[in-house]
Parts: C-alpha cells; sequence; structure tokens
C-alpha cells in the first residue's frame, strides 16, 4: 500500500504533510551533496597518490583533461536540460555527426574555418530538430533523442562512411590547432579542453543558479505548469536549450576532432550514458529542477580521477565499469535511504 | 585458473607447431633454433595495447608478447579498454608514458587518432611498434609495423582462393568488419587490385558487420537475398567469417551454392572446416604476432633493431627479421610471414 | 457526538481529529449515518469536509476518534479495507483509468475470472451492463474511460460502489461539474440506491440540491462538528449561518466602489468546444464576479485572457491596449494578473521557498546587470510577508510548509508584487480556513479600493454574493447571465447556471 | 446526452488504438512488399525466415520491456544481461559441460535475479528506474567483462542441437522465431486476460487511482521488471543459440534497439498503455527495414539513419494521432474536462 503512494509523491507536487517533509528531506540531501562529492574526490585523489607512483605527476592533470574535457563539455548543456526536466541522449551522435561534417568538408578541400562554422550550424539544426519535437511538438524527449541519436550517428556513417580523415592525399588539420591535443596550455598543465570546461562551466553555473532564467529553469523542472503560469516561456527555454546543446556538442566535436588530429564517423560512440551518468552522478535530479553545476564539475573531476588512477594501475577496465554503475546508483540511493527506512517502520507500525 | 592455464599451452604449442610450417613456407630467415635474446636489455617494461582486453584474437597476441618478453627478463603490461575506441586506448598510452616504459606494442582501433598520443610517447623516448592494425600518422612518431603478412599478399591471396574454388567466375561479395577498420579497408583495396586479373570475377558489394555477430548476420541474411546468384564471400575478419560460416553450417543448401573464405581462427572454424561447410582459409598466428612485435619492440628499446630498411633482429624462437622498406601509407614494417592456409587437411594441428 | 438511538446507525465516526506537519485538518470529526437515508454533510471549503470523506476512505488515518460501521469499532489501513468494510466514495475529481475499459475501471481487481483465472470479459461486460441497467443509465463498457464526460465518469464511480454492494456510499460535491439534466439522473440513483438500504452522504455546495435530496443534514465549521438536524427542522439560512458561524459582513467585508474606465475589456471570445462568443469588461475598483458550475469554462476563459492558452477568435484589451494572443508576458507586461485555481499545480512552485515564489514574477525586475540579487528577493519577499500578514517560518522554507491559507496569500503577493491593473482569481477561498477567507475578502476589498480592477471567479455562492459588484454566469461556455450586486440571489444564480430558465440543455 | 455524444469520437478512438498493430503490419508488407519489386526473391522462404529469426531477440526483449514501460518505468539493462546470461550458458557449456536444459534454466534464473536487483531498489527505494538500470547496464557489462576475462566461446564447444534452434524450421518457420512467437501470443493473450496485468495499466495510466483502488503497485513493477529480466535471460540462451559463439561483445547496444522498437510499436514511454504485440512488429519492422536496405542494394551505411528517421516518424505520428482523437473528444463531448 505505502508503495502505491510512491509514483503519487513523485508524479505530483507533495500536498500532504508527511510528503511535505519528504520533499524537504531530499531538499536538504540535495544541498549536502557536493559536500558528499568532495569527500568523494578527495578520497579518489588520495587514494590515486597512494596507489599509484605516477597519480602525482603534473601530466596526470594535462591528460585527465585530455581524456575527459571533451566529455565534459557536453555534460554542461545535459545538465540544464535534465534540471528542466528533459534528457538529450543524442549529445555523443551530435559530437559524431559534427565531427564528420568537418571531416567531408576538409576532405573534399574546404578551408577550416568555413567548414567548422558549417560543423556548428549542423549542430544547432540538430539541436532545433530535438528541440521541435520535445518542446514544440510536446514529445517525450527520451523517445525522441533515442530517435536522434540513431539519426545523427547514421547521417555521420553516411558522410564519412569507410573514411577517415585527414585521408591518404588529404591536407593535415592545421598544426596550431591540433596542437591542443598534445600541449597544454604553455605554462600550466590545463589542456584546452580543461579550460574551455572550466569557462562554460562558470557561465553555465551563473546562468543556472544567479539570473532569472536560471530561476526559470529550476521552476519549468520542477513544476512546469506553475512556471508557465508565472509568465516563463517553458516551451521556448525547452527547445533553446536543446539549440545549444546541439552547438555544444558540435563544438566538442570540433575539439575531440583537432585533439585527434583526426576523425571517423564512430567518434564518440556510445558516450551519451557516460554523461547522462555524469550528470546524475553531480547531483542532479532525473525529474528535474534539482542539482547545482558545481556537483556536475565534482562528478566530472572524480570520473576523470579515477580513471586515471585506475588506468595507471592497470586495474580491468571492466572494474572500471562496475565503479561507474555503483557511483550511478549510490548518487541515487543516498537520497532516497533514509526516506526508504522511514517508509518500512511505518509499514511495520502499521502491520 | 585452468582456462588460462589451457591458453597457456595453446600458445606454446601454437608456436611450436608454426615454428615448423612458418619455415616450410619458408617465412623468417632459417635460424629456428633456440632464442637468444641477443643485445636486449634485462628488466624492460612494454605495453601492449591491444584493440580491446577481451578480443580473443588480442588476447592470444598479448600471450605472445608476455612470451617474448619473459624470454628476455622484461615484462609486459597490457592495457586497454573494454571497447574498440581509441578514446580507450589514450588513457593506456598516457599511463605507459608515465611509466617510462621502455616501448609500446599497439593495435590501432583508429588509424589517426591516436596519433597524438604516441608523439607524445615517442618524444618521451618509447619506441612505437604496431601490430595487428597498423597507425597511420604520416611522418611522427617513427614506428615499427609488425605486419600479419603482406598487406598486398592478404588481399591476392584471399582473391587467389577463392577464385580457386569458384573456379574464376562468378559474383562475389566482402562481408568486413567495421567501416572504419583500418586493415580490413586496405586488404580489401588490395582484393580489389587483385580481382582485375580475374575478369569474371565481379565484387558486387562490401557490407559490414561491424565485427558484432548479430549484425554481421543481418547484413550476410540481407546480402544473400540482394544477391541470388552470389557465388562466393570473402570475410576477412574472424567475426565475419565465423558468423557465416556459422549460418552456412545450418544452411546447406546455401553452403551449396556458395563458397566461403577469409581470415579467420582455426579454433572457431575447425568444425566448419571439418564438416566440409568451409573449404579453407587463412589466418597467421595470432601468439606470434605478439611474440615478434614483443622482440621488435624489446630489440628497438635495447637499440639492437633500427627502423633502417634491410636492418636486422632476432626474435626468439621465430628467427630473425628485416625491416622493409616504407611502402605507400605503411611505413617501416616487418612481416611476419606469408598467412598460413587451414582445410581440412592442417586444421586439426592448430588450437588458437 | 452520537445521539444514543443510534443501534440501528450503519456508520458512526465520533470525534476524529486530524493533523499534518502544520495545518489542524480536522478538530472534530463526527458524523452518523443511517441505512436508507441520504445525509447531506455542509460546509465551507476548508471546514474539514475533504479531510473526513478521505478517513472514511481509508486515505487518511484518523489520529484520533473512533469509527463504527454496524456497531463494531474499525480501523481502515487504506483504500481496499474502507471498500472491504462496504464504504465507497465518489471523489469530485473522478479517480479512473483513462487507458482502460468502462467495465474494468469499474471492476478493477475484481474482474470477473473464468477457468485458469482469466478474466471473462464477456461476464464482466455483462454485469457492468447490469448495473447500468440498475442505474438506469446508458454506457459502453467496453469504451475507454478516456474520453468520458465527467458525468458519466461519475455514473462510473457509482457503478463502481454499486458493484461492491456498498453499504455506505460517499458523495463528494459529485454535481459540481454537472448540468442540471445530469443532476436529475444523479438523484435517481440516489433514490435508487437508498430505496436498496444505502446509506448515502452527500456533499454540496448547493443547498436547493440539499434540501430536494437529503434527509438529514450536518453541518461543520474550522474543522469543527456544529450541528446535525433532520432536514425539515433547519432552513436554508441557519443553515448557512452555522456554516459560516458568524454574520456574512465581517466574512465579506465589501465597502462600495464607483467603477472606473473599463481595465478588462474581452468581446467575442470563442474557444471551440470550450467557449463561445465571451464578451466582458472589467472596470477599475470593481469585482466582476464569473460564476457557473466547475467545467462551464471559467477558468478556460481566465486562462485564455492571460494566454495560457490561446484563443481560436475574439479580442482582449487591457487598457485600451490589444492583447496578442497566447502570451503570459504579453499580458503581464499590460499589466494583467492571474491567481490560478489550482495553488499547488499552477500558483507555486511547492519545492521553492517562500522568497523564491513571491519574485518569481516579478524576478527580471529584481535582476540588475542581469544577476538575480537574493537579498533584494528577500526583501521583496518580506515585505508583503509583512502586508498580507503570511505565517511563515523563514522566507526561504519551501511554501509546501505552509497553510493553505498563507499559501494563497504567497500566490497574491507573487502577483500584487508587480502591481498589477488587473487582477484575475480563480477560487480565490477553496481549501483555506474561515479566518484566512476573511483576510483575503479583506485584501481583495482593499485592492479595488484602490482602483484595481479585479475577475472573481469563485464555485461559492456567499462568497460570489458577498463580494462582487457584477455577477456574470457562464453555463457550458456560454454567458448566461449578468446581475447586479442588487439583483443576484442564490436562486437566479444557480438558474443562470444550471439553464433551468435557459432553454434546451446540451 | 453526453453518453452518446461522447460513444462516437471513443469508438473511433478505440478502433484507431486497435488499426495501430494493424498499422505497423501494413508498414512491415510495404516495406516488403517494395523490396520484392527490386529483388524478387526477397520474398522467397529463405528471406522471410531471416526475417523472422533476425527480429526474434530483439522482440523477445521488447516484451518485458513493454510491461515494464507500461508501468511508467524502464528497464536499460536488457542488453547487458542478454550478454552476461549468454556467455555464463556457453561457459559451463563449454567447461562444465552441462546439459542444454540445465544452461536454459541458469541462464533464465540469471535475467530473473538482474530483474529482481532492479525491481527492488527500485520499487522499495522509490528510485527512478532509468538511473538504476543505467547503473546496471555499466554493473553487469563489468561482472560480464570480469567472467569473459578475454575468452570466447566458439562453436566447437556448442552441441549442434543446440545451435540449430536458430535455424531448424517447422512448417517453415525457424524454431527461433516460434519460441518468440510463442512468449508474444502469451504474453499478449496474458496482458489482457489477467487481473494482475490489467493492474500494469492501470498503475501506468494513473498512478494515484492505482493507489486508491488499492492496487499493490510496488509488487506489480517488480514484477514486470522480474519478468524484463527473465526474458531478457532467455534471449540470452536464445542469442548462443544463434550465433554459435559469444565473447563479452554480446548484446552491447540492444537496450536501446528495444526502447526503440518498443516505441515503434506504440507503447506510451509515459506507460498506460501500448501492447506487447504491437512493440514485437516494432521489433519486426525495425529489422525488416535493416534487410530491406541491403536486400534493395542501397549502402549499409544507410540503415542507421533510416532506422532513425523511421523511429522519430513513428513518435511523431502516434503524437498526431492522439492530438486528432483528443480534439475529435473535445468538440463532440463539449466544454466537459478531460480525465
Amino acid at each position: 500500500m505505502t508503495s502505491d503512494m510512491a509514483t503519487r509523491a513523485r508524479h505530483s507536487p507533495g500536498d500532504e504533510g508527511t510528503d511535505t517533509a519528504g520533499r524537504r528531506a531530499r531538499w536538504r540531501s540535495a544541498a549536502r551533496w557536493e559536500v558528499g562529492l568532495v569527500v568523494v574526490l578527495i578520497g579518489v585523489l588520495v587514494f590515486g597518490a597512494g596507489e599509484s607512483s605516477t597519480f602525482v605527476d603534473p601530466t596526470t592533470f594535462f591528460y585527465l583533461g585530455i581524456n575527459i574535457g571533451y566529455i565534459a563539455i557536453m555534460a554542461l548543456p545535459m545538465t540544464l536540460i535534465v534540471m528542466t526536466g528533459e534528457i538529450d541522449l543524442s549529445v555523443a551522435s551530435m559530437l559524431g555527426l559534427s565531427g564528420s561534417v568537418l571531416g567531408v568538408l576538409w576532405h573534399h578541400g574546404w578551408s577550416f574555418v568555413p567548414a567548422v562554422v558549417v560543423a556548428l550550424l549542423v549542430g544547432a539544426l540538430g539541436g532545433a530538430l530535438n528541440g521541435i519535437l520535445v518542446a514544440k511538438a510536446g514529445l517525450p524527449s527520451i523517445a525522441v533523442t533515442i530517435g536522434t541519436l540513431t539519426l545523427f550517428r547514421g547521417l555521420a556513417e553516411i558522410l564519412l562512411g569507410s573514411l577517415t580523415v585527414p585521408a591518404a592525399g588529404d591536407r593535415q588539420f592545421p598544426a596550431a590547432l591540433t596542437n591542443i591535443g598534445v600541449a597544454p596550455i604553455p605554462g600550466t598543465q590545463l589542456s584546452y579542453t580543461t579550460v574551455i570546461f572550466l569557462v562554460l562551466a562558470v557561465v553555465c553555473g551563473v546562468v543556472l543558479h544567479a539570473t532569472p532564467l536560471g530561476r526559470a529553469m529550476h521552476a519549468v523542472g520542477l513544476q512546469p505548469e506553475a512556471a508557465q503560469f508565472s509568465g516563463i516561456r517553458v516551451r521556448r527555454i525547452k527547445f533553446w536549450l536543446y539549440v545549444v546543446s546541439g552547438v555544444v556538442c558540435a563544438f566538442a566535436g570540433m575539439l575531440l576532432t583537432l585533439q585527434n588530429s583526426s576523425v571517423s564517423y564512430s567518434a564518440g560512440t556510445g558516450l551519451e550514458l557516460n554523461v547522462v551518468a555524469i550528470v546524475l552522478f553531480g547531483g542532479v535530479s532525473i525529474f528535474g529542477g534539482r542539482g547545482t553545476v558545481v556537483g556536475v564539475v565534482l562528478s566530472v573531476a572524480i570520473f576523470g580521477a579515477l580513471q586515471m588512477a585506475l588506468t595507471q594501475l592497470n586495474v580491468q577496465p571492466e572494474i572500471q565499469n562496475i565503479i561507474t554503475g555503483a557511483l550511478l546508483l549510490i548518487s541515487v540511493v543516498v537520497p532516497n535511504g533514509g526516506e526508504a527506512i522511514g517508509r518500512l517502520r511505518e509499514r511495520i507500525k502499521r502491520k | 585458473m585452468h582456462r588460462v592455464a589451457g591458453i597457456a599451452i595453446a600458445a606454446v604449442l601454437a608456436s611450436v607447431s608454426i615454428v615448423a610450417c612458418s619455415s616450410s613456407t619458408g617465412g623468417g630467415a632459417g635460424n629456428t633454433g633456440a632464442a637468444t635474446a641477443g643485445g636486449i636489455k634485462k628488466g624492460l617494461t612494454v605495453y601492449f595495447i591491444p584493440k580491446d582486453t577481451q578480443n580473443p584474437y588480442e588476447v592470444l597476441a598479448d600471450q605472445g608478447g608476455q612470451k617474448a618478453l619473459a624470454e628476455v627478463g622484461g615484462k609486459v603490461v597490457v592495457s586497454s579498454g573494454t571497447q574498440d575506441t581509441a578514446a580507450a586506448q589514450i588513457p593506456s598510452i598516457q599511463a605507459a608514458i608515465q611509466a617510462h616504459a621502455a616501448a609500446i606494442a599497439i593495435a590501432g582501433n583508429d588509424p589517426s587518432a591516436l596519433c597524438p598520443s604516441l608523439n607524445q610517447a615517442s618524444r618521451a623516448g618509447i619506441k612505437i611498434v604496431s601490430f595487428d592494425s597498423d597507425i597511420n600518422c604520416g611522418s611522427s612518431p617513427d614506428h615499427l609495423f609488425i605486419n600479419q603478412a603482406d598487406t598486398r599478399q592478404i588481399g591476392t591471396s584471399e582473391v587467389d582462393l577463392l577464385a580457386k574454388q569458384i573456379n574464376s567466375t562468378g559474383q562475389i561479395a566482402i562481408l568486413s568488419a567495421a567501416a572504419s577498420a583500418t586493415n580490413q579497408n586496405a586488404w580489401i583495396g588490395y582484393m580489389k587490385q587483385q580481382l582485375a586479373k580475374y575478369p569474371n570475377m565481379k565484387l558486387v558489394t562490401t557490407v559490414y558487420g561491424n565485427d558484432d555477430p548479430a549484425t554481421s548476420l543481418t547484413v550476410l541474411q540481407g546480402l544473400l537475398s540482394a544477391y541470388p546468384d552470389l557465388k562466393g564471400i570473402i570475410s576477412p575478419t574472424t567475426v565475419g567469417i565465423s558468423t557465416a560460416a556459422q549460418y552456412f553450417d545450418t544452411h546447406k543448401d546455401i553452403a551449396a551454392k556458395i563458397v566461403l573464405t577469409g581470415l579467420g581462427l582455426p579454433s572457431q572454424m575447425k568444425s566448419y572446416v571439418l564438416d566440409g561447410t568451409v573449404k579453407s582459409f587463412e589466418l597467421w598466428n595470432p601468439s606470434n604476432l605478439g611474440y615478434l612485435a614483443g622482440y621488435a619492440a624489446a630489440s628497438l628499446a635495447s637499440g639492437s633493431a633500427s627502423l633502417q630498411t634491410g636492418a636486422s633482429f632476432k626474435a626468439g624462437s621465430l628467427g630473425s627479421y628485416q625491416v622493409a622498406a616504407a611502402s605507400g601509407t605503411t611505413g617501416p614494417s616487418v612481416v611476419l610471414g606469408p598467412p598460413t592456409v587451414f582445410d581440412a587437411s592442417n586444421i586439426s594441428q592448430f588450437n588458437f | 457526538m452520537t445521539t444514543p438511538s443510534d443501534t440501528n446507525a450503519r456508520l458512526v465516526l465520533t470525534n476524529a481529529t486530524k493533523s499534518f506537519v502544520t495545518v489542524r485538518a480536522l478538530a472534530d470529526g463526527s458524523i452518523t449515518l443511517y441505512p436508507g437515508e441520504a445525509h447531506a454533510l455542509l460546509g465551507e471549503n476548508g471546514a474539514g469536509k475533504s479531510t473526513l470523506v478521505k478517513i472514511l476512505a481509508g486515505v487518511y488515518r484518523p489520529d484520533g476518534g473512533e469509527l463504527r460501521i454496524d456497531d463494531t469499532p474499525v480501523e481502515f489501513n487504506g483504500p481496499a479495507a474502507a471498500r472491504a468494510a462496504g464504504v465507497s466514495i465518489i471523489y469530485q475529481e473522478p479517480t479512473l483509468f483513462p487507458d482502460l475499459t468502462v467495465a474494468e475501471n469499474i471492476f478493477t481487481g475484481r474482474q470477473r475470472l473464468g477457468t485458469f483465472r482469466r478474466i471473462d470479459r464477456r461476464a464482466m461486460n455483462l454485469d457492468a451492463n447490469e448495473i447500468f441497467a440498475r442505474l438506469g443509465v446508458r454506457l459502453d463498457p467496453e469504451q475507454p474511460a478516456r474520453g468520458l464526460s465527467v458525468a458519466d465518469q461519475q455514473i462510473v464511480e457509482i457503478a463502481k460502489a454499486l458493484s461492491f454492494n456498498s453499504q455506505v456510499l460517499v458523495m463528494d460535491e459529485p454535481t459540481a461539474a454537472l448540468t442540471t439534466v445530469e443532476v436529475e439522473r444523479l438523484f435517481e440513483v440516489m433514490r435508487t440506491l437508498r430505496s436498496h438500504g444505502t446509506a448515502v452522504l452527500f456533499i454540496s455546495h448547493r443547498l436547493d440540491e440539499v434540501f430536494a435530496s437529503c434527509q438529514r443534514v450536518t453541518v461543520m465549521r474550522d474543522g469543527r462538528f456544529v450541528r446535525t438536524e433532520p432536514i425539515e427542522k433547519v432552513t436554508v439560512d441557519d443553515v448557512i449561518h452555522s456554516m459560516v458561524g458568524r454574520d456574512l459582513a465581517t466574512l465579506f467585508p465589501k465597502t462600495a466602489t464607483v467603477a472606473g474606465e473599463p481595465v478588462l475589456e474581452v468581446e467575442n471570445l470563442c474557444t471551440a468546444g470550450v467557449f463561445d462568443n465571451i464578451s466582458l469588461t472589467v472596470r477599475r475598483g470593481e469585482i466582476v464576479a464569473l460564476a457557473g458550475l466547475v467545467g462551464a469554462g471559467r477558468s478556460e476563459v481566465a486562462r485564455a485572457i492571460f494566454g495560457i492558452d490561446r484563443r481560436d477568435s475574439g479580442s482582449v484589451r487591457v487598457n485600451g491596449r490589444t492583447l496578442p494572443n497566447g502570451d503570459p508576458l504579453a499580458a503581464m507586461a499590460a499589466g494583467v494578473a492571474l491567481v490560478p485555481e489550482d495553488r499547488r499545480q499552477q500558483g507555486l512552485v511547492m519545492a521553492m521557498g517562500v522568497d523564491q515564489n513571491v519574485a518569481l514574477a516579478s524576478i527580471r525586475r529584481l535582476a540588475r546587470f542581469g544577476l538575480v540579487r537574493r537579498a533584494s528577493e528577500r526583501r521583496l519577499a518580506s515585505n508583503w510577508s509583512a502586508r498580507l500578514r503570511i505565517k511563515s517560518g523563514r522566507v526561504r522554507d519551501a511554501v509546501a510548509t505552509l497553510s493553505g491559507g498563507n499559501q494563497q496569500k504567497v500566490v497574491l503577493a507573487k502577483w500584487l508584487a508587480r502591481d498589477p491593473s488587473l487582477l484575475i482569481i480563480d477560487e480565490p477561498t477553496r481549501g483555506i480556513d474561515v479566518g484566512t477567507k476573511a483576510e483575503v475578502h479583506r485584501i481583495l476589498d482593499g485592492l479595488v479600493g484602490d482602483g484595481l480592477a479585479i475577475l472573481m471567479i469563485s464555485s461559492e455562492l456567499p462568497e460570489v454574493l458577498g463580494m462582487a459588484d457584477r455577477v456574470l454566469v457562464l453555463r457550458e461556455g456560454r454567458l448566461t447571465g449578468s446581475f447586479s450586486r442588487a439583483d443576484a440571489d442564490e436562486t437566479t444564480i444557480m438558474r443562470a447556471a444550471t439553464g433551468q430558465h435557459a432553454g434546451a440543455v446540451a | 446526452m453526453s453518453t452518446d455524444t461522447a460513444a462516437r469520437p471513443v469508438r473511433r478512438f478505440e478502433s484507431l488504438l486497435r488499426a495501430r498493430e494493424l498499422g505497423i503490419a501494413i508498414v512491415i508488407v510495404l516495406v516488403v512488399a517494395i523490396t520484392a519489386v527490386r529483388n524478387s526473391n526477397f520474398l522467397d522462404a529463405q528471406s522471410v525466415q531471416q526475417l523472422l529469426s533476425g527480429a526474434a531477440l530483439i522482440a523477445l526483449l521488447s516484451v518485458g520491456e513493454t510491461m515494464v514501460i507500461i508501468t511508467r518505468n524502464v528497464d536499460l539493462s536488457v542488453g547487458s544481461t542478454v550478454g552476461l546470461s549468454a556467455y555464463v550458458f556457453g561457459d559451463l557449456f563449454k567447461y562444465q559441460h552441462i546439459s542444454v536444459v540445465a544452461g536454459f534454466a541458469v541462464g533464465i534464473v540469471l535475467g530473473a535475479v538482474v530483474g529482481a536487483v532492479n525491481g527492488l531498489v527500485t520499487t522499495v527505494l522509490r528510485v527512478p528506474s532509468l538511473v538504476v538500470t543505467l547503473a546496471m547496464l555499466y554493473v553487469i557489462r563489468g561482472v560480464d567483462g570480469m567472467i569473459v576475462n578475454g575468452h570466447t566461446i566458439d562453436p566447437t564447444a556448442i552441441p549442434h542441437a543446440f545451435t540449430e534452434v536458430g535455424y531448424r524450421t517447422l512448417f517453415g518457420v525457424p524454431w527461433l522465431a516460434i519460441i518468440v512467437i510463442v512468449v508474444v501470443a502469451v504474453a499478449g493473450y496474458a496482458m489482457r486476460s489477467f487481473r494482475a496485468s490489467r493492474d500494469l495499466y492501470a498503475i501506468g495510466s494513473n498512478p494515484e487511482a492505482a493507489a486508491l483502488a488499492g492496487i499493490p503497485a510496488g509488487r506489480r513493477v517488480f514484477t514486470a521488471f522480474v519478468i524484463s529480466g527473465t526474458l531478457a535471460g532467455l534471449a540470452g540462451a536464445l542469442f548462443l543459440a544463434l550465433h554459435a559463439q559469444v565473447d563479452n561483445s554480446g548484446g552491447i547496444g540492444y537496450e536501446l534497439a528495444v526502447v526503440a522498437a518498443v516505441v515503434v510499436g506504440g507503447v506510451a514511454i509515459f506507460g498506460g498503455s501500448g501492447t506487447v504485440v504491437g512493440a514485437a512488429l516494432g521489433a519486426l519492422l525495425l529489422n525488416t527495414i535493416n534487410q530491406a536496405l541491403v536486400a534493395s542494394k542501397v549502402s549499409s551505411f544507410w540503415n542507421m539513419a533510416v532506422a532513425g528517421g523511421l523511429l522519430l516518424a513513428a513518435i511523431a505520428f502516434d503524437r498526431w494521432l492522439s492530438l486528432r482523437v483528443a480534439r475529435g473528444l473535445k468538440s463532440a463531448r463539449g466544454v466537459h474536462r478531460d480525465v
């Protein structure tokens, strides 16, 4: 019987007192989540430093940036979209598609800048497609973006097929730019992707936590109807978030292409789930309205550092999968655990 | 674990048996005597970075490498991801750099995407050896490609093998791995050249099974209904050929019409060859490939080998090898030897 | 509160209490139901009626008090238990499964089984038809509940109750959304049930119905039992008096004002299938009430004016400026504010603090250099909390922790903070305790005094009569009446609303 | 009176719902027909069998997925479960030489256990199933990898009798397909004819009402997950039968393919409506498209793009349909509120 109320508690804003209490609990736990993440991060760092002889090494930081920077960048628009209660599973495919667009144009002798511009435009268009289907047509975003996930990757495959650009006889991408894959920013150990991510993260954080727009996003995620009745343009916000997501992911595609100084249609295959994992582990509620950019940044750092440490220790990659899954479970179980226990007590009391 | 033990024994047996046949097929120059770690430093660490840690073919190669380094008193670290992506291999390259490894032996998941990281490695003084699937980084980094068999030779011999069985006439198709798979694409390139010699054989299409049984099966089935008059299929990938073989095995009528050949693991293909579903196919010994890669890496790291054309080095029980000149996109390379053709007569001797 | 002669009573609830984190919803819930008798439960919103109902339904477990059925004490640990004990509830908003068929909705979890415990659809549908026959209605058991009219949905709910052959049937404002004909049919059904000895608890705001069809009446106020009387012993007036508990003047402090120039001018507003050809004007300093039955399209008109829904045709002018279609922001910019019907879903973001909710509609004004300043937010919130006497802990507390009345005040604050020229307020005092109710009314009165124009939608006749300068009545999407404060009274309005003199019914 | 006025559009609505399966079937026929025009022998027994056996696994998984999605949940762990079940089965074959039956049992039990974990965490802790099953996707894939540990189960290890489940035909229908058709038929019938299964619809259709009706939502949802897991386990066993080989990559990416099939099959992603038959047909359609493309000599590069486009079209079509119906109801019903 108690479990019946589950769906209710989740699907309608709380009315009864008990419900309210639960909501407050979750509210507080959300506030505490970042603290928990800091602890975990410290734990990972200590573990890495203690176990791996090469972990405490300036290059580690650079490599970490190389490995997770472009994924982290995709996690930012995802954060905003999840904040509004939607999801975008097409991010990784968009990364691949934009890369392929750049690749095919480059292959046909376009010069770099116009090719990049077109690729970013494709990103905007793809995002707009998601936006129209989700925000304007009101279709469930999970279904829509599974569709575009397939579509975008498919288009990428049509564009490049078996080609890896630069193919034999092609020009190499501008060395000055592909340099971001091999050299940190002079005088630092920061990869360019890291800095770009951090800058975007700050922008994202300010927008989400300190502007009317960000407040609107919270409202939309928590209670779309109430938001609409407060003069918030719910559909418009969602639409543009998808466009932004498209552009940012396309941009990530450019970065990855330069970082690898090459591109093939399969670039970034399957990363969408990693992105979602990062965002959720960052404490962003899958139902929207709750979460912080800080949390997501911490989550990125944790996943990145963990991967570095485990690879250096040559731990089976399978273990890394398991840890990812475990962290994800923890991120939802911990905040709900308390309530669950409470409910069990209630239940026992009734018996 | 009993399984690991089993595989290890298998590997040893395999290499021994190959020694026999490789000398018979006139592979590496003579001397199949006991290995001597000629001028190779002790205690070298070589990072083996396979396409992924699970692919059985790669696992055999890794074990070959471990065997080689064991012989010269060094050690192998096998490191890679669970999926065949460049992104999964880059962290391993970084780990190798940070661990100041002596050399890296890598099977590239992507011809170019790994180059930046490998460049860093080589600048850090790490010798680079690629095996199974070459990387294509233009000038740098310098690296030695351990070619399982001369790329051209694989392409041509596949076609010849098929031609023999369908007496050089009819439609044929190729069932490959991923569309972006470097070595498959290279071989297919040479197959097309070789087909010019057979005016009556027509390559109708190439389909891609992404080295996934399910996908391979779907495209194979589509292929069959698309080209009813198909006479032969070449599948230059172990997953592709075994999937096709399994399908033919259960559809004798098709097996009767269509000849299947390509590159496959004897262990996976044995039953099909013995019951006649597949007449013959090719492969080399993956553990020998790894073994050779191991020696090459160790020798380069010890300065006892160089990338100069004609430079030679000793590869333990496989004898000594010569560096072949760069040709086309392939840089300096050594060739393990011509692929072994497996058929009912010899397949039982191999257990890899 | 039970009289000794209650051995033949079917259900007796005595001194039930229930309180939530912040609110005491029920202080003394007592009622006695007799077989074959229709018993009216009267009281204003917030009087504790629905809490009492939910206790009978087994949804809430009372903190105190006793419930006896057929003279044996019972404790419900869930709706199922209540139903098992023969108590069925028909909620104002029917609770059906849109994707299941009518028959399945009736027999959820009790479908007729054939061999191998398979559902025997034919038998099930026959049962359903048989029940419908008993109720004298025609419904297709095979059709999905999605798309049934509210009236038909209620019929399904009643059929469900019948299928339990419940001894007690509780109907929570079943007629609120019904047309006269449908109401008639419902009363037919009620009579049938009574003749079978069912005890009926009937909750309604329409006193005429109550007096027409009930034998006994219980009045509640502020969560407390007030009195139970045989219907013939009481008059409409003293019932109202005991409901309100004070003379209307204090509850509806309406000071006479002179209407100024028109603020809102609506002409021939149409939305196919929702409302048709609505024209109305609201002037500075007057409260225009939009009366009518639930579902008559009043809220929809409000939504269309504010721009939540797009209108098919017609024009909306505010202070002379025509509003673009379907654009709430434009409406807000033109000085329109909408306090919506459903506070929890539409009015507030329950998980946000009082401050953020108050600021939500004026957030852009509060921003400087595009950045929200929490301090100014909090200042705004605490100012309005003071002015509207909002009782909350810290202004940062989530509004979910506030009582209904205070929540409503927060919604008001949110809109008044924009100092609008037109306030559309939908069910201003639904679910609010009488004390706060009077406050809200006082606030509204003050606002019109300061020259605000108010369009008030209310289902509570006393409120309409007490607060409005003019009353417009909506029935099934059409304006069917317009009365001045002087000549508006219960009967005239109900007539217009139910169409008794408005000719044929759809 | 509204009873009558409401009835008519509702009829149309219902018939449209019924037509859903028909619609997909028609599309499948169209695709086959068009392909057959371009390539006559796309219609011969062989090809048809290939269409069936090719779609079988996804169709099987879509049955369980449908039950889960109908309750407003989702199961993303099926792909990993298939891989795990398939490998463990094969491993036991190869090294413990267990019987086929025992192997099936093991695979199925494994799946059931995974499903139980999903169900427990989701219902007891009230955690969004999307997150839970996403996490399980990683965990199981990892565990699978550790068990596989670089090995592969190759055809030599698999008895012929078993692998022929994938190909032997009965009256021209592959056994594999027969098994799946039976499961779909049984499930389809059960979803119509048992209280518990109607509860699933109720829960997804209106959670609050389900609570008031005293439906044990927790237990029902749990069961749905267990069934989904169990079928994934079975699918794993059949995967081995079909391919006679498996390594750590078995079933990678199936989860999205299944969800896609279910959505194309007309199951509402937010629960309440849809049928397993529709979902299975959705799987068949997607597979048919893939094979049709190759068969009609379109470069296989186009497969994904077409599949994606089709998926979007299906979702959009559903929406358009429901909007039309809603409008129909409104105008017929006058001003009454929606349910």
